[in-house]
């Protein structure tokens, strides 16, 4: 099953991409892992991920068709 | 569910924030209303100047954000009612790109979570703003 | 001295207040504007419904009093500008009879003087509401 | 000397006019008593004097060409 990832802001920039579809590695962490494999700018980013348009603050597994979001520190208003 | 849309393209014109307002006459339960308007600013950054924001969003994410905010401030204040409104895309210096505006039978209601609502907006919803330097040149909002 | 004469005949028009808000895109130091307005509630007191306010002042002491506010709220925040308008006169239900603008590069003073000016203006500024009933009669309007 | 009076808000409802001229009765706490006494009603409202566009906190002489205004609690807003 593949996955699609949504980059926003400033991780655009460093990904070079604002989305990618990649394998779903099963896990929040190994995503984590996988995606600062792929694009090594994302290492020294700051950034939460959330699934299905909630932040996640644990290593949860990732269902099918759950839809990533990487994003960085909030900057609206 | 359908969620309040709070994002419009492009600035908050000043005729709109009136037309807000006079919609407030018929309410007469309502004795004071606060409004609090974000205006960009024309930063100076190491001598480049900030001529504009870029703003994007998690849409969705950020709409059942805002749902969620609006329910815990409803809760926590007698409020008459709340209206928020957010830009997005260029926006240049001067202009308006936040709008927020809540009503209440007595003052203090109205001010304290108007207030609340503004912290929360900045904090928790997934938006971000691209400072657009004159010339060339860019760098990414920090919220203080 | 020429003292800020805040005071108008009549209630505060919607497209006054955005021509206000307008006047300030040109000052591209402002990240943060803060309104609080008044608006006359139709309360029901013991049956009788307020349709109106009817204020009056004791001008020229209230003009010197707030000129006293504005410095003292200047010296305690970083604004930038602030602006107060009062309604004298009959007021109807519904309609704003107090505009309290406040602007700052940062939100916090901007907010928080706008609060802190809303509580002095009701305290300690010479003015007084006649609540006029529907039909017949009126009360003295209290401060909370 | 007389000195003018300026009845604001319900005071004037309660006094029956808005201003009165008197003879300057020497002090602030003179003039509250002979106020009291011309119009029974003020015996009971609360109210501060202001001399010259200030309030009086203290029993003040009175000046020639003071300015007095009796105030009942401020509602503005």
């Amino acid at each position: 099953m593949s996955i699609e990832i949504i980059f926003f802001g400033q991780l655009a920039d460093k990904t070079g991409c604002s989305n990618v579809v990649v394998d779903n590695p099963g896990s929040i962490d190994a995503l984590s892992m996988v995606m600062k494999m792929q694009y090594p700018n994302l290492a020294t980013a700051k950034f939460v991920i959330a699934v299905n348009n909630k932040i996640v603050f644990d290593n949860e597994p990732i269902e099918e068709n759950a839809k990533l979001a990487f994003m960085p520190p909030f900057s609206g208003g | 569910m359908q969620l309040k849309n709070i994002f419009q393209e492009g600035a908050i014109a000043a005729h709109f924030i009136a037309e807000s307002i006079a919609k407030h006459a018929t309410k007469t339960e309502i004795g004071g209303h606060n409004i609090f308007l974000g205006q960009v600013r024309a930063d100076d950054i190491d001598g480049k100047k900030v001529t504009a924001i870029e703003y994007t969003s998690h849409v969705d994410m950020a709409l059942e954000k805002m749902h969620e905010i609006r329910e815990a401030i409803f809760a926590k204040y007698p409020l008459t009612c709340m209206h928020v409104h957010h830009s997005l895309g260029v926006i240049k210096a001067g202009e308006i790109c936040l709008f927020v505006f809540t009503s209440s039978k007595h003052r203090k209601a109205a001010i304290d979570a108007c207030a609340e609502c503004v912290e929360r907006i900045k904090a928790e919803l997934p938006i971000w703003g691209k400072e657009i330097f004159e010339g060339d040149g860019y760098q990414w909002k920090v919220n203080n």
